[in-house]
């Protein structure tokens, strides 16, 4: 069984925090060391952003780190030589998230297939959308079971969710808002509404929350009727300012108040 | 939503409503008689069409064959933009939408743009990049006078392709009100077909004026600048299924194809995804899309439409690659020889005939796609004049 | 050669043989077929003839009446001046000249008469005030584009009169082989007449088009800018023996009629001689001419031509003056409300709406004479946008 | 009989030298004493510029001048108040140089009156052409027998300098070139054709040569068929140089080598 399903599998009152860095940053060499530490730390699951040139679903903060990373030489081929001994010491899921294009170039199977000698265990590919996803290259990433998660947002009608949720395997990345990544990070009615009515549609998939949880209040409203919930400028403003040293208190901030 | 292989819409769920809608009616919209009616009344009345097809008797002479320019460069605000943006803006208030956004790179199409909203009243926001507001500084001084704000797009190499990115962001972040008014054929199916067919237009202007001038519907060879690539697409539209009409497509080699300074993407593209298109783009071995180079911010970029890919890719047109140099020449030459200022875009498509002989009875119409007054300090500055 | 007591042809014996040479064709040759169908068929081809009609919507609303904006500034080169610079290129072409000379304030009719000299082959000079020079780059760079030698006038003001002037010493230095292509419907007999027939197309195409839109060709009134006045001649001409058809000249108040800064040469002036005409201008009690001022350049003339004179002397037009802030606020209107930029000139006529009440059945149609491109700057600073 | 015809028919070998200058160069005062001056320096007859902002017959010289005096003050009036009491003092014929509007501001009958009052013997205004005069005021200048002097220059047709010849009444003034006032001043073939051309015309009215005549020998080039020459710029940039104190030295350069 994949770790995602796993994970989300476990019977736990527990609330899942996922977080989301940007591979390569601070420093090129900074990825096993971040997720380690994040492990560590009680993350119960990374993404880790394959960096690239024009991610046009995030905010100026990933973007920046983004564009950091490629300059410090992150390439496809780079993440996968630092993460090629990574399941010998974490064991949470691990899911790269990473525009479409540079997945394209390497080639979508030998991606996959790199993914799964690795141990990743899931991919979140914004723009590659979901009848694409399901016409191309479903049995692909079946072959080689890496879950592709899909996202979900407050605009997104009942139909497409129920679509959406028959085609996912591991959980729904819920967009708590209509925006990019790294917005506003108070939820209002509005957000809280719409975590109620995803919640009461009752779908076969977990949902994971991201986008604008920054703190362990955002944290714990995301998670009220959700799986669990990612955070990622926020993390990325804290390597900003305090480097890789401290990630045990930033996680333990948000998971205890 | 394919040309081919390319096209499509590659974008993030947070679009998939907005692109949705769009694509569930414009094709429908486009088809009601008054649309049709508003649209060309606008078109006729507002822009100034038709453009003329202009015989260039002295360039004629001089290169021993018939050209002819299609003068977009006479619509309304100076190019064939907006064409487009009058087509857009229409649907827009069909959709319901009244908020605006727009990218644009040297300007003309952020211009475009904020021209319509101003005749609709509607609210107008363009992004452009921090290093093209410096260098375009005229056609920021216009979207400001029509009433826009001119949003400066910090990120990345701060031009036409960062801009596009923060015009994506801002319609990811206002999915409800908002309509983005692409300015080329390239993004997320619909909008190459859609802007493609409100650029039409031209070719169907040049079938009925070319009838009249030399009795017949079909031009023997069609050439137009290629950026995103609408005025191509114009140029092209009614042409594209005849393949007695040779369609050329001018790319700008900037330094030279090979010189590391170039947007010659059909020759330096590989295929790939950009702005939610798949479609040949210029790009390191690693997916990374690239910086490209034009001394005409119009080309100043590194993917194309997927049409265009297509176009290529099929071998349906020709493309060529065109310097800086040879289309500064070529833009020069036709102010002296035929008093008019044509866009540095426009020029590249003019230096075809310095590249390739045509036939005395071959008939080739040019798309001069747009006036060259927000190019004149580049001229000037070019030939030390 | 008069328009009442004005008119006539005031100039010195040694430009008598140019003078009386243009007299004695001007008429025949533009009466020839084949002079009628290579002016017409430029116009429609290269000028992008006919320049639309167009009903603006927004601004009729704001104002209850029904204004049409005739839209001169689609013409190529941005302006209503290449009408008439194409006619003489084709009248010097036909009398056998081959250097062509002509005056330029704004630069507007220097880069229409560089135009055509370029599209025809033909040397061309233009004198330009030194001041204006500086103040008024890019038609400068323009003009230098299309191979025009500009030649700075150095005396006087240094400004639009000025530059006439040594356009008029040049032709006196070279009077076999050059043509001095006038930009306004000034100067000695025949080119106020000649001017304003080259210029007449603009009524002409506002009769036809008007009766397509109201099935009248009628218009209640015609509001045209008065600087020389070629653009308002051309907007009057078919209307001028319809006293049905309501004139309304504006002119440059500048600063205030009597602030000692304006060109309200109508209110300001009295009879005299200027580049060679009788007619109304600006002067001492002694008869010297002195400054005008106007915030707009193409304004900005001493006198005015001899048909204006008449028409104000006799009553026929109404002559309104604003001053430059309320023209100034009557372009940025026209931005934001129509998309549309006008030329500062353009926009003194557009300011009659909030100076005179109109009728909501009433048909004002305004001469929207030239873009505004050249004026960016000057809009810019005015309103610290 | 008018100072003018007196003048030019007088019976000698000697050639006319013709003086042009503005009124109120270089000082609004010197009018007057540059008039005496240029008399008795040997000067036959005398130009006086009224001077016009904007003089389009000539060139940069005298357009200066012309600016200047207009500056120190000079008008219409205060050149006739300088000029009412010069025929005290004054016998060679006078004429009033200047263009149609100052005239005709100040009324054209008005004006011509007051010449004759003073004694300024003819008028040249180069703006006012041949017809209008014709038709309009010649009986105003007949009246008080002010001469009015019309230019022919080398593109003139025989026909209308018969013409011009036939309603002459003083001199014809002979443009030497096509050009305006202070051009080059060397006569060449052209010219030397243009000067026998009219000479063997034998018009009625002895012809004037003006325009590129700056010294001895382009003085001399010019009489060697006409009656007399002008020279204008070249006097005026005389003062310009040197000032009204050698003004009998000018004269006496030209006049003899």
């Amino acid at each position: 069984m994949n770790r995602i399903n796993q994970k989300l599998q476990e019977k736990t009152n527990e609330k899942l925090l996922s977080i989301y860095f940007t591979a390569g940053y601070p420093n090129l060499n900074d990825t096993t060391s971040i997720i380690q530490d994040l492990e560590k730390s009680g993350v119960g699951m990374i993404e880790i952003g394959l960096p690239f040139s024009d991610p046009l679903a995030d905010g100026p903060t990933i973007q920046a780190s983004s564009t950091q990373a490629l300059k410090n030489g992150m390439t496809t081929e780079v993440l996968f030589n630092q993460l090629k001994d990574i399941r010998k010491t974490v064991n949470i899921p691990l899911v790269i998230m990473g525009y479409f294009n540079p997945i394209l170039q390497y080639g979508v199977e030998a991606f996959c297939k790199k993914c799964q000698e690795i141990g990743i265990d899931g991919l979140i590919i914004p723009d590659l959308p979901v009848d694409v996803y399901n016409d191309q290259y479903k049995t692909i990433f079946e072959k080689y079971d890496i879950i592709n998660v899909f996202l979900i947002t407050p605009q997104t009608s009942e139909e497409r969710i129920r679509f959406i949720d028959s085609i996912s395997k591991g959980f729904i990345y819920m967009v708590s808002s209509a925006s990019v990544t790294g917005s506003s990070s108070d939820f209002g009615d509005v957000q809280t509404e719409y975590f109620k009515r995803i919640a009461n549609m009752k779908l076969k998939n977990p949902q994971v929350i991201g986008f604008g949880i920054s703190d362990h209040t955002s944290f714990m409203q995301a998670t009220t009727d959700a799986r669990g919930a990612i955070i990622g400028s926020a993390f990325i403003k804290h390597l900003n300012s305090e480097g890789t040293g401290k990630i045990h208190r930033f996680i333990g901030d948000i998971l205890e108040a | 939503g394919y040309y081919g292989e390319f096209g499509g819409a590659y974008i993030p769920e947070m679009l998939y409503p907005n692109v949705e809608e769009l694509r569930q009616n414009y094709l429908k919209v486009m088809a009601e008689p008054e649309f049709q009616e508003e649209f060309n009344a606008l078109l006729k009345d507002y822009v100034g069409r038709p453009s003329p097809l202009y015989f260039a008797k002295r360039m004629s002479e001089k290169y021993n064959t018939k050209i002819y320019l299609k003068r977009e460069d006479l619509n309304h605000t100076g190019a064939h933009k907006i064409n487009n943006t009058i087509g857009q803006i229409l649907m827009a208030k069909r959709l319901g939408k009244n908020r605006i956004i727009a990218e644009t790179g040297a300007g003309q199409h952020g211009v475009a743009t904020a021209t319509v909203c101003a005749l609709m009243g509607l609210e107008c926001i363009v992004y452009m990049g921090e290093i093209d507001i410096a260098r375009q500084a005229p056609n920021v001084a216009r979207m400001k006078m029509l009433g826009a704000t001119v949003v400066p797009a910090l990120s990345g190499s701060r031009t036409l392709k960062d801009a596009t990115n923060e015009a994506i962001r801002d319609w990811i972040n206002n999915p409800v009100d908002t309509h983005y008014i692409i300015g080329s054929v390239v993004g997320p199916h619909p909008y190459p077909d859609m802007v493609a067919r409100f650029q039409a237009i031209v070719s169907e202007e040049i079938q009925w004026q070319l009838k009249e001038k030399e009795g017949t519907t079909k031009p023997n060879y069609v050439v137009a600048c290629v950026g995103g690539g609408s005025n191509a697409a114009g140029a092209f539209y009614h042409f594209l299924d005849d393949t007695e009409v040779k369609l050329i497509a001018v790319e700008a080699a900037g330094k030279g194809v090979h010189s590391g300074e170039s947007a010659a993407t059909s020759i330096l593209g590989k295929e790939g995804i950009i702005h939610g298109s798949k479609t040949l783009l210029m790009q390191t071995p690693d997916g990374q899309i690239t910086e490209p180079y034009s001394i005409s911010a119009g080309l100043d970029y590194p993917g194309v439409g997927p049409m265009h890919a297509h176009l290529y890719k099929s071998g349906r047109a020709e493309f060529i690659a065109i310097t800086d140099d040879d289309a500064m020449t070529a833009g020069l030459q036709l102010c002296k020889m035929e008093g008019i200022i044509p866009a540095i875009e426009s020029s590249h498509a003019l230096a075809v005939f310095e590249h390739k002989k045509f036939q005395p009875e071959d008939i080739v119409v040019v798309s001069l796609s747009g006036r060259g007054d927000k190019d004149l300090e580049t001229y000037i500055n070019h030939f030390k004049l």
